[in-house]
């Protein structure tokens, strides 16, 4: 059942080190502040999952949190390359990163699985890639009614989904609109689940058949105001474009990604603080308002 | 008729445009893929349906997306669904004519690389992976692929084959049980390339207004081959450029700087 | 892409003898005015599929027009028994009826499966069940990740899906809204679609992640107001739950199910003067109005 | 404190409700599981979660639904989604406490038959079959069921397993790689078995005030065991009996008649 808590006190309780753990939201509704609270509680040994590791994940690896990721599509959308997530996979830093890669189409498939409670997922997929070349977790089925060679992927099922939403009402109940992602599939296939949101109202007043969390398969409601930024939320407040570009300037190095991290995440209470920190920092640069 | 100043990815973009054609449903790439396809909406073919893997369908932007799931997209869209059911129902439902790609490497069987340079356990160059492509390649009715032509694009071997086009060639594909009829066309800033009809090698079939058999050749790391009848890319028209411009504008505008980012 | 066309139009161009037919619709939004087209244009050796074959079913199959019958749950929903249904399987009559038994979580998969090309679905269940002893086409899978035996189903991929809808648009793009049951994946399973609706209007207006077919997966489109009666369309009228209990009385004999149905179906020429027939008939009794 | 007058389908229905808790969630049969659950909801358990199989997640009906889509059960609810999903993601997902089935006929081991009386190919009586039975009895956290004990619905021996419960009891079930606990509890108008703890044979242990034990083996096809310490089921209480006459009562107004059809 979920409890309207603080996000401080959601990853404190919910998060432990070494948890699998699925930040979700495509490219829509990423949960950036709940990005920020994981680092800078110093959690460890995490094994990430995600279909686009993003900027969300860059920044969680560069600051030591993972030991493996999960993920179909590692790149800085519309920008470049993730610099912090290559310079674990090519170069160890800060730590090793074991990777398990698969496809979008796999790993959408794979949280469906999930939250079906199955053990695993059957696809058409993968036909001619090397990826299960390199990912002994992807594996064949053959069809018995028809001898077709299926893809068997096996389904994700995190020990924490984290994902940010538009809105709750006062019992908890989640409301998604617009680009919904796997994030109904990654709260059903976790054991727990933090719903970051915009805010918290009276009623829902969703329409019939909109996408709705129950109150009783979310662990924990924290509101955040523009707790997607950079993302977006759809109703709330667009993509901040210009941090994606500025951001591939600030991961390119580990000095300057440390830096920042440590004085605008690390350093601040929460995302408000945050928001404040980047906002007196890089008025320009940065156009996080 | 043509307007003579017109740069090399102009043309790219308009000569993948013309190639959609009207009511296509056409599962659309970020980048050049998208640029290409929503010119062909605002030219030509304005009832394509235009598919974002974000879940976008029938989407409609009046600016190119920066990202393959930008608000946009979904505030222009006919209907807006997850991406398990993008996956599942539109694209390995077989309700998809063409899978329109971009790449960072292909090969002579329009085979792409998306995932490392060098080894896959050590690589020189991590790229960013996969997305959906695997699947694009493997269950669209046909596959599409856009990309500036370059010996470091076009490779005699690839390192890693991240998304199936014709594997080596013949009847490879079909003997894998693909659904999908896989790359038909591969359209560059020099020309354009098709699949030999036996062979499957993409030869090289028309090379655009100003560009030369010999920069193709140069720009490709493989041998390749040229179509005995090579044709010439008609030029862009005024009303292509115009459009496309202003769509780029807006772009621009909306986003702050230029959107056709690696 | 759909045309805006008769629904006489409809059935005859789209449906052929012996296809594949599914008529779905689960409680709500049942297409009975398309079945009732159905078995007046004497369509004949269909294979029927459907959850729970529903008063449409027991008055196609009781003019024999099925073949053979996939379904899940066979009864009239609140009332009883289906009588024509169980007289086809119990006294093969009007002609011998092959039933194709699988429960609702399988049906609803295979259907699932179907809109997502598959040959196959699998899941969970009939553990301990009879029904696989008696449906050969429902068969096991292992797990290659974890051993766990599973049912591995057929999808279903019907020649024809009939479903209703509250409204279209112009250009034929369908919108369906409250309790929406299998009916896309019904359609996106077919190679052919025939959508009834109440109205077409200019703009659907549907709110962001409604149900929304679009025209290009739809093959007909045509208006039937109140064309899903006896069953209901949210928003425009309630189930009519006098007529269900009433069809115990008209489906239990064949002599007096011939007769109502040659009256009220057969000799009529389309929905509109069917519901005339029936007001006319029994202005009591079937409270249709 | 108790009102004299109720009856036994009454009784049953209470009894079965006063098993439901607070916060449960509850995947509800239409019929009488409904009219308990409903109950549940309108007497000692306000924020019970029931899910009917059409989709219809945290549903408030103010009147019981005649089938198991009325519009009812959509327009109260929290949220409404499609039968796939229901049965994929909330049903197989391990989302559901209790299942709350009624049934045709049960064994000692409360498997059920909803298909057949007779031989499959040439039944006696054809019943509706299985619906959501099956994988609601393998996949609910545990099962209680509701029905009217008689001779001909508890049997010996049933034609048809449609839904498994302990199967041949003892083990049997965790043998077979069922997710859930099955039937704990079997409701009637006359008492409540449950399984022994080995054996899982379900035998009585409450009877209503008024029945007998002599009542409940006669309308029992196997030798109905009964245990030591027979509790005796306390009778409605006057809030109880209120609450659903006025339920029942509101449903004969909204559905011109009596909603419990078999």
């Amino acid at each position: 059942m979920a409890e309207l808590t603080t996000l401080r006190e959601a990853v404190a309780a919910l998060i432990k080190d070494g948890d699998q753990v699925a930040c979700e939201g495509f490219t829509h509704l990423i949960p950036h502040a709940a990005g920020h609270e994981i680092a800078r509680q110093k959690k460890r040994n995490l094994s990430l999952v995600r279909m686009t590791p993003d900027l969300i994940y860059d920044q969680l690896i560069g600051m030591g949190c993972a030991r493996e990721l999960t993920f179909s599509w590692g790149g800085n959308p519309g920008v470049g390359s993730l610099h912090r997530f290559r310079d674990a996979v090519e170069n160890g830093w800060p730590n090793p990163l074991v990777i398990h890669e698969r496809s979008h189409a796999d790993l959408a498939n794979a949280f469906a699985a999930g939250a079906a409670g199955l053990p695993l997922a059957i696809m058409r997929g993968y036909i001619g890639s090397d990826l299960p070349k390199h990912n002994p977790q992807i594996k064949t089925l053959l069809c018995p009614f028809t001898g077709e060679t299926l893809a068997a992927v096996p389904s994700v099922r995190p020990d924490v989904a984290v994902i940010h939403a538009q809105r709750a009402d006062r019992k908890g109940n989640v409301l998604l609109q617009g680009i919904v992602g796997v994030q109904k599939e990654t709260v059903l296939a976790s054991k727990r689940a933090i719903v970051t949101v915009e805010e918290v109202v009276g009623s829902l007043d969703a329409p019939r058949n909109a996408v709705i969390l129950p109150n009783w398969v979310v662990s924990a409601v924290c509101v955040v105001p523009r707790g997607a930024r950079p993302s977006y939320t759809e109703g709330y407040y667009d993509r901040d474009n210009g941090f994606y570009k500025a951001w591939d300037v600030i991961a390119r190095e580990r000095e300057v990604f440390l830096a920042w991290m440590t004085k605008h995440v690390m350093s601040t209470a929460d995302f408000a603080d945050y928001e404040r920190s980047i906002a007196a920092e890089q008025p320009k640069q940065v156009s996080h308002g | 008729m043509a307007d003579a100043t017109y740069s090399a990815d102009e043309m790219m973009t308009i000569a993948a445009a013309r190639l959609l054609r009207n009511r296509m449903v056409c599962f659309v790439g970020i980048g050049l893929p998208s640029a290409a396809a929503n010119l062909a909406r605002l030219t030509h073919a304005p009832d394509i349906v235009l598919i974002y893997e974000s879940g976008t369908i029938g989407t409609k932007p009046s600016v190119l997306p920066l990202s393959i799931g930008d608000g946009e997209l979904s505030a222009t869209a006919d209907t807006v669904v997850s991406v398990p059911e993008m996956f599942r129902y539109w694209l390995q439902g077989g309700r998809i004519n063409v899978g329109f790609l971009g790449a960072a490497q292909i090969d002579r069987f329009a085979n792409i690389n998306t995932t490392v340079i060098g080894p896959y356990g050590k690589p020189k160059v991590r790229l960013p992976g996969a997305g959906g492509a695997p699947e694009i390649a493997a269950s669209a009715g046909e596959v599409f692929i856009v990309l500036r032509q370059s010996a470091r694009a076009f490779v005699e071997k690839l390192d890693f084959i991240t998304s199936a086009g014709h594997l080596d060639g013949g009847d490879a594909r079909k003997r894998a049980g693909f659904p999908g009829k896989g790359p038909t066309v591969v359209i560059t800033d020099l020309g354009v390339l098709r699949p030999h009809p036996e062979t499957k090698e993409f030869e090289l079939v028309a090379l655009h207004q100003g560009a030369t058999r010999e920069q193709a050749i140069a720009a490709t790391g493989w041998k390749l081959k040229v179509a005995d009848a090579l044709e010439t890319t008609p030029p862009p028209t005024k009303d292509e450029l115009e459009v496309l411009r202003a769509l780029h504008a807006r772009t621009a505008r909306a986003h702050g700087s230029s959107t056709v980012a690696a």
